[in-house]
């Protein structure tokens, strides 16, 4: 039997290196990626709880469900602004799309 | 449940060992001769010109968009459609207020022109 | 080691090399590609939490549509600059840093926590996880508020992503 | 428990008798019978590509007024065997520009992303790979390493005619695996559960009869996501060379070509699955062989039909593609949807439950006949004033 350590470990580092990914890489489209990662972190950890501490009702699914429309949305509107800032600036790195910088 | 998922779990295995079969048998049968020439890219039978990157029109990315949307909303419906036995007739509205605010998206996308092939 | 474990430590190894080799890869239709064998490894997982529901649409979404997304985006939001030296920004030792502490004070926390070796009760066969999923989301007293709220959400992360992506008329 | 009678139970039974007497673990014999089971299915679906290679082609030169392969071996049987060989001995090239791991992946991709739907298929009473209680996702899931694989083929060629040829089938794929799914949702609210066994046994009466329209629209959706004609512009010769498989030369092509059959068959199965009852017909529950043959003998109706398609429309153009699916389809099947669930909850067991769905089948028939007659009354008005201005005539 697998015990719920190893999915948390798993979570943990998934995490992690979404985490890594979102501060160091250059490329938007990169952080989205490491988004992406750090969700399905959550999700494994949500689903984990569900199976092993609260099986007898179903919250955990019904919150992983949720998560994925979260993040379908965030993908669709943060890919848009991206090929929307490339369209106009001809850039993807994050740190020149300083737009809003002061 | 789980025995069940055991049988996909080697279906995907044994799926991706068939077809790898007959590559690898001509890998042993099929001649092999590369000279310069025949390894550069085919594209059209003349010499390619140019980048492959090509300038591609926006549409691409607004159908997988559209798209995107579509899928996470049908795959809500799912779950309701299975469960529709014990539901009350309220919670049958509310999927159809669902798919209503599905039908707004798409009618907007229609709307703004984002479906055309320009 | 049951067979179970090692599948489970195949999957998981799989999985936190294919999320490495994402946020360390240049060229990003690779880190694609690679967030695809991660995506799947999390399917997986989720299959081994009796979580098939979930595992489908892990599949379905983040695989069938989400890849496909950021995949058409890379080659849309390709040129020039394309070429970047470093794919890192200055501070990506630090970040990588920060990010192994933060794993091992996570491991470390997790680990005085008394449930962090719970095992899994068997879940009854009689249960239908889906049917108690589908009633749950459209319930007054479950989750039809996040049910209907997340629609309005998709609806507006469409109409807001058409309007930033589309190019303006007369341009 | 006789052979005649199961067949399958009877030998598997024999065989983990066997297995237990030669004391081996539980478990270890649950995985050999599984793994038997795996085999067993999987080359069933291969083998049968080959047979249908050849009965497509024998049907395909009736529709042309041909004769079609009748050299190698009776009936030109043997044709496809030795199309095997060529293939197998032809030398393989991976272009030098290539991106070598994806290059050699996505044949391989291609054909597991059908392969794999076989697993749930519901062959018989109590024949089914694996009976999950999400097949019908299943099903759209694995649909989405077949997207995968035309992507990374496409990409990994490095040839701009493969990479536009990618872009389309993309655009084209999963424009129509919207309807798709919106359709799988309808055989699941009818039948309350998303396992393939399930909805064939809630088949007492063919959900055909409750939902035509949603039956044709799967179909079509289905013939699009095969890429054939009248849909097959991901590989239009005039303006893409071959599309995304452009680089791809002997037994690769050859996957990408099994692939495609294989899916094709497949279509027809799962039309008979999910909207004609699967194996159901009469002797079906006592004798689970006859349920083989029927559900082939629906598979192969539905499979002649996108054979008789493809033999009979021309390639359409693409934007008329993409607007016939996001105006047309998808709206219908939405109102479809709305419709047979609100009728579905309030007249379940009831005898007005039949009388009501086909007239919601109807009632959306007429409206599209309606406004198509609207559009084409608008179009034919824009022609004429066309027609009206002057045009430079020859002196």
């Amino acid at each position: 039997m697998i015990p719920l350590s190893w999915y948390l470990i798993l979570a943990a580092g998934l995490f992690c290196i979404g985490f890594y990914g979102v501060l160091a890489r250059r490329n938007a489209i990169a952080i989205l990626m490491s988004i992406e990662l750090m969700l399905n972190a959550v999700n494994i950890n949500l689903v984990a709880f569900w199976r092993f501490l609260a099986p007898e009702s179903i919250s955990g699914q019904a919150f992983a469900v949720i998560v994925f429309a979260v993040a379908a949305a965030e993908v669709a509107v943060g890919l848009a602004l991206v090929i929307s800032i490339y369209r106009s600036r001809k850039t993807v790195i994050a740190e020149e799309i300083n737009l809003m910088k002061w | 449940m789980l025995d069940q998922w055991l049988f996909v779990g080697i279906f995907v295995s044994i799926a991706a060992v068939f077809p790898l079969l007959p590559l690898v048998m001509a890998r042993f049968l099929a001649p092999r001769k590369p000279n310069r020439i025949k390894q550069e890219t085919y594209e059209c039978g003349i010499e390619t010109v140019g980048d492959t990157w090509v300038q591609f029109k926006i549409q691409y990315y607004v159908y997988a968009l559209v798209f995107l949307i579509f899928d996470i909303e049908t795959v809500f419906l799912y779950p309701w459609a299975v469960s529709f036995d014990v539901l009350p007739l309220f919670a049958v509205f509310e999927g159809v207020l669902f798919i209503l605010i599905l039908a707004a998206g798409l009618f907007y996308a229609w709307r703004k022109g984002a479906l055309e092939w320009s | 080691m049951t067979p179970i474990q090692l599948v489970f430590l195949f999957v998981a190894f799989a999985t936190l090399w294919a999320a490495f080799m994402v946020v360390t890869r240049n060229n990003l239709v690779h880190a694609a590609l690679f967030l695809v064998i991660a995506l799947f490894g999390v399917a997986v997982l989720f299959v081994m939490l009796e979580a098939g529901f979930l595992a489908v649409i892990q599949v379905l979404v983040y695989i069938g549509a989400i890849a496909i997304l950021m995949i058409f985006a890379v080659m849309l939001t390709r040129g020039d600059v394309d070429d970047i030296p470093d794919i890192t920004n200055r501070y990506a030792g630090w970040v990588g840093l920060v990010a192994v502490l933060f794993f091992s004070s996570l491991v470390i926390l997790m680990a005085q926590w008394p449930s962090f070796t719970a095992l899994a009760k068997p879940i009854l066969s009689s249960r239908d996880t889906i049917v108690e999923l589908g009633t749950a989301l459209v319930s007054p007293n479950g989750y039809v508020i996040p049910f209907e709220v997340a629609s309005v959400m998709l609806l507006a992360a469409l109409i807001g992503a058409l309007v930033v992506a589309r190019p303006r008329k007369g341009k | 428990m006789t052979f005649f009678e199961d067949p399958v139970v009877f030998l598997s039974n024999l065989i983990q008798d066997l297995l237990v007497g030669l004391n081996l673990a539980p478990s270890v014999v649950t995985f050999f019978m599984t793994l038997l089971g795996v085999v067993i299915v999987a080359s069933f679906g291969l083998i049968a590509v080959i047979f249908l290679i050849w009965l497509e082609r024998k049907v395909a030169a009736r529709f042309q007024d041909r004769i079609g392969p009748n050299r190698a071996g009776p009936y030109g049987l043997l044709q496809t065997f030795a199309d095997i060989i060529k293939l197998i001995t032809k030398e393989d090239i991976t272009p030098d520009n290539a991106d070598k791991v994806a290059f050699n992946i996505a044949p391989i991709l291609s054909v597991v992303s059908v392969l794999l739907i076989w697993a749930v298929i519901p062959f018989a009473s109590g024949w089914i790979g694996s009976d999950i209680n999400v097949g019908v996702l299943y099903i759209g899931a694995v649909g989405s390493f077949g997207i995968l694989s035309v992507l990374m083929a496409g990409w990994s060629s490095n040839n701009k005619y493969a990479l536009l040829g990618a872009f389309r089938a993309v655009a084209q794929l999963i424009s129509y695996e919207v309807p798709m799914l919106i359709t799988l949702l309808i055989p699941v609210l009818l039948a309350r559960t998303m396992g393939l066994m399930g909805i064939v046994e809630a088949q007492s009466t063919w959900f055909v009869v409750y939902a035509p329209l949603p039956a044709l629209i799967f179909l079509i959706s289905s013939i699009a996501e095969i890429g054939r004609t009248p849909f097959d512009l991901l590989e239009a010769e005039s303006e893409i060379v071959a599309g995304f498989h452009t680089e791809y030369t002997g037994m690769k092509f050859g996957l990408f070509f099994a692939g495609e059959f294989l899916h094709a068959f497949t279509i027809g199965v799962l039309t008979a699955i999910l909207f004609f009852g699967g194996w159901r017909g009469p002797g079906a529950e006592t004798y689970p062989v006859l349920g083989v043959i029927y559900l082939m003998l629906k598979a192969l109706g539905g499979y002649f039909i996108v054979m008789w398609v493809r033999t009979t429309l021309p390639r359409i153009r693409i934007d008329h593609m993409l607007n016939f699916n996001w105006k047309l389809l998808v709206p219908v099947t939405l109102a479809l949807l709305m419709l047979i669930a609100v009728l579905d909850k309030a007249f379940a067991g009831t005898a007005l439950y039949l009388p009501a769905l086909i007239a919601a089948n109807l009632v959306v028939f007429a409206g599209l006949m309606v406004a198509l007659r609207q559009l084409a009354v608008r179009q034919r008005k824009e022609r004429k004033r066309f027609k009206k201005r002057p045009v430079a005539k020859p002196a």
